[in-house]
């Protein structure tokens, strides 16, 4: 079993994996930079070590000091948690390389997924709904305008190593599907230094659905069921729920059994989501995150199941302690993620946070690790605080949620709570009529 | 040869009790040549500030309503003010049509009643604690009041 | 249906009931005393009134003062919570004389449980198991002699007014009976202004056990399973937990449908607790609580019934959303008071919060109206916030509460957070071996 | 020619006294020419206890260790330290057996080694950035460093 866990993230998440940890029992090494050394996740754990300068790339992304923080203070395991290096193949096998634990997949499925055409191969090979779109690269123009052709305009075109909405270009129309083709591949070339581009049928109006997976070394694979993170900004999710409103319990059961029985033939392990579009009742399947996501909670409220548990467990080599029978969904759950940014403009705002209080009581779950006087950096991601509200169904879970945004007081840094506020009183959101473009037509009409 | 100093050190104590009385963060103090600065950091004056939760802006809910809306908050803090000591709706006449009790400007003696505050069903006459003049009266008839809102100055 | 409630209590309670109002959109109304006017439950509510200085007597147990608060705000319905005038039948009746709904019981059966005499024929006339003792009360010194002889020392003496464990004269032998006997019916009579007093058999060993239940108008009464609070000191408790350890799935069902029926055939309305002693496998039926409790948050976490929103809604007349075969029990749910109390001394604490930071994450909620600056004023009960953990199973929920209360953070008072720690790294509270002397033995031994 | 400064010791000495005495912060007293201003620090004693939540004192989990553990906490802040640029176990000498790279009192001349950081097997020796005199090294053979753990003492 894992005794010592290095904790190679920063605020909510590494305050998150270091309480899944201490409810596990198992000691934690908190990394910082110089910028965190006073944060909430550093303080509470067991031992700490600063591995660099407030820049990520000289701190967070930084392989020899978090391995080498590994290897002084006696860990032997690193949990990435998201972001930074969750999805670095390199780092994962390097980890292992040095006789530790890494709380994730194995490096050649990260890599797999992290190229986007050969996700998409991968998964339509096992039987999965892929978006209509080329077979793999389209390297020569020529090709590349007959394939937009047989997909039908409008056509997304997409970078190989993009991911997270990154290295993405649509064109409406065959006429600007030159200029289009061309730009997607000279930026990709330059963000991902790939410059390898894919075609698929560009969809108007789909919802975000999202499976979650969890298998554990023994080829048990057990569904969560689905999240709807329609509510994208500049495709950053910005509200998720679950379940979804869309899908019925008899589809869910179907397609999710479905899906874990492919991760399971992948040999897959540990947690991963795979993310659909959604649109005439037809899910078609665009990208696969193998590692624990921001949006996890809502799937623990309806599910019962401590998904950074398990996944230290299975990491562990445990077996999955339950089976897909034993997963009963129950209520609904919404999470907001509260990021320091203005509300209408989502500049993001660092600073001082002052007059901290969070809500409480039944149903209402915070993930942060804010506390009165703790200084937000301007170098890193602006997620803050994550507020999660469970009820017994999606009517009072928003009437829930917007006593708790009330409640809910962050000064010192501007925040989304206000944009929240909006979402939970606006029609459309109550009756859960929203695509992906939704926030966006919103903030146009709003401006 | 150096420069004595006289220091006064009873300036400085002075200021110093000024600024603690005074509740200040910082006296600077100069006469002549001669200029004294005082500062303290007052950890009282940052942390009521900073630690009083309040609504965010971003509430949409109703602000909340006090239900009394005292005619001026200056006159509050009067020493001749007679505080509502119950909860209900206060009178000011002893029936719809009557002349009020009193008015500002009247003398008034003590035991003389000021008003009725109803509670329940049941007519509390509030008579004066002294004699005196009415000076202000915070509150319109039948209107509610609760605990220690300012009904009458008589003074 | 109700539309504005006037909440007659203060802290905590005051705070969960208003956020269960707010989940079902109803307009609140605040009382507080001079002493709480900026008190987190005031600043929250859509209206507050003054109605009296810091003394409970003049202010929250001031019938006049918050019944005309009710009325000049236009509430209609007042929530009691606990303590304080919940369960005075007097007050429920008045409310309702008033044209106001009371949030509880009838004023009936108020009196009836105030009695414990009564409440004790009247449980046993519904079949229910009670403790040995007296038919009743036992005025003549020799009858009283006599009975105690046939129920078997120990004998507990018990005022008919007490209850909260005040009231009450353990005789271990006939010699001690005699002064035992005498003293009880002077203080009771001091006390509670009425000397009657009823003997009970004196259980050496018991557990606190107790069932919750909820009764709609239409008499429909679902129970809710059981709590053991045998965690006490000074007959107060301090630690709370649902399930029980010590109950099979078949007799809770079995024996909790047995106590809805009775209820029902009583013709309770709303939510009442039954308590009970364990000993050797048998329940005795000590008293009811006929208000919510202190420690409904665990069954509310085990059950998934949100117990005021419901009782609420059964006051507002409508039907029980749910039946006994809706109910399904899952995990294991944990409670600590904290008060702000001395961890080794028990001596009150007032003051002033600093530095206030909650647990957060899975399976921890926090039901408390502190805040950073808040005072604590020495006028009222100690109660500051009620630490609710939940998990999959008592094993991870114990470890889940070491690392919560860990991370709970109040300065400015002594709270019970040490307490706390002490009790979950306990071996006997980890085998949840213990019985209602469990802590006062440790606290002897500590000493 | 360098200005006689004259200070007069008793001054402060009675400023500073003064400043205790009152529980001030900072006095600053002016003469003429002369102005005398007095601080002291105490927000660290009271501020970031006010805003740093940190587990309550019933605590019973082992405390939070840190790695590094400085000979003397005075000397962190000496203008010629040489920190630890990267995470890993400092190496004082060249081998188990060997005379170490330095020692207090050496002469060291730019661009000598002055230790080594072991990285994920990694050894980087780390050269003087300017020629000076070793005044303390912090740390021990072999000890694990993390960024910015001061070393050594060349000046």
């Amino acid at each position: 079993m894992i005794k010592k866990i290095l904790i190679a993230n920063r605020g909510e998440i590494a305050l998150r994996i270091l309480r899944a940890c201490k409810d596990l029992g198992i000691s934690t090494v908190a990394v910082h930079s110089t910028a965190d050394a006073d944060a909430m996740y550093v303080r509470l754990a067991d031992e700490s070590v600063c591995v660099g300068p407030p820049s990520p790339r000289e701190s967070y992304l930084n392989i020899p000091a978090i391995i080498s923080a590994a290897c002084i203070t006696g860990a032997d395991a690193i949990h990435p948690g998201f972001g930074f290096l969750s999805e670095n193949a390199t780092f994962a096998h390097m980890v292992e390389e040095h006789g530790l634990t890494f709380i994730g997949p194995k490096a050649e499925h990260i890599a797999m997924m992290g190229d986007k055409i050969m996700a998409k191969k991968t998964v339509a090979r096992l039987g999965l709904p892929t978006v209509p779109g080329s077979e793999g690269a389209v390297t020569r123009l020529e090709k590349a305008i007959a394939t937009a052709d047989e997909i039908g305009y409008p056509v997304l075109i997409k970078a190989a190593g993009g991911g997270g909405g990154r290295g993405m270009k649509v064109a409406h129309s065959k006429d600007e599907f030159v200029q289009a083709y061309e730009t997607a591949r000279r930026e990709a070339g330059i963000s991902f230094g790939n410059d390898r581009v894919y075609l698929e049928k560009y969809l108007a109006n789909p919802r975000h659905i999202e499976f979650q997976v969890i298998v554990d070394q023994f080829g048990n694979a057990v569904h969560l069921g689905e999240r709807d993170c329609s509510l994208q900004r500049r495709n950053q999710k910005v509200w998720e729920e679950a379940p979804s409103t869309v899908l019925t319990p008899e589809f869910r059961d179907k397609f999710g059994r479905k899906i874990a029985k492919s991760m399971s033939e992948l040999g897959y392990l540990g947690v991963g989501t795979l993310e659909f579009l959604y649109e005439n009742g037809e899910l078609f399947f665009i990208e696969m995150n193998t590692r624990i996501q921001v949006e996890h909670p809502i799937t623990e409220m309806i599910s019962g199941v401590d998904l950074i548990r398990e996944q230290i467990l299975v990491a562990a080599g445990e077996k999955l302690s339950f089976t897909q029978d034993d997963i009963i969904f129950r209520g609904h759950a919404i999470e907001c993620r509260i990021n320091a940014e203005n509300s209408d403009t989502f500049m993001p705002s660092a600073g001082k946070i002052s007059n901290y209080h969070c809500p409480g009581g039944p149903g209402v779950r915070v993930d942060s690790a804010l506390f009165d006087g703790c200084k937000i950096p301007p170098y890193y991601d602006s997620l803050i605080a994550k507020l999660i509200i469970y009820a017994r169904n999606r009517e009072q879970c928003l009437a829930r949620l917007r006593r708790a945004l009330n409640e809910y007081v962050i000064e010192g840094v501007d925040t989304l709570i206000p944009l929240h506020l909006r979402l939970a009183n606006n029609e459309d959101v109550i009756k859960a009529h929203f695509d992906i473009h939704f926030l966006e037509r919103i903030a146009e009409k709003e401006n | 040869m150096a420069q004595q100093v006289k220091i006064d050190p009873d300036a400085v104590r002075a200021l110093a009790e000024l600024l603690r009385e005074t509740d200040l963060t910082e006296i600077e103090y100069q006469i002549d040549s001669l200029r004294i600065k005082v500062l303290r950091s007052v950890p009282q004056a940052v942390v009521p500030v900073s630690v009083q939760p309040t609504p965010s802006a971003a509430d949409q809910t109703p602000q909340k309503e006090s239900i009394a809306t005292p005619a001026s908050d200056n006159l509050e803090n009067h020493p001749g003010v007679i505080e509502a000591q119950m909860v209900g709706t206060v009178y000011l006449s002893p029936g719809p049509e009557a002349a009020p009790f009193v008015s500002v400007g009247d003398t008034v003696s003590q035991g003389q009643t000021l008003f009725i505050i109803e509670a329940m069903k049941v007519m509390n006459m509030i008579k004066a604690p002294r004699s005196g003049v009415v000076k202000h009266i915070f509150v319109k008839d039948a209107q509610p009041v609760e605990y220690g809102d300012p009904i009458i100055i008589v003074n």
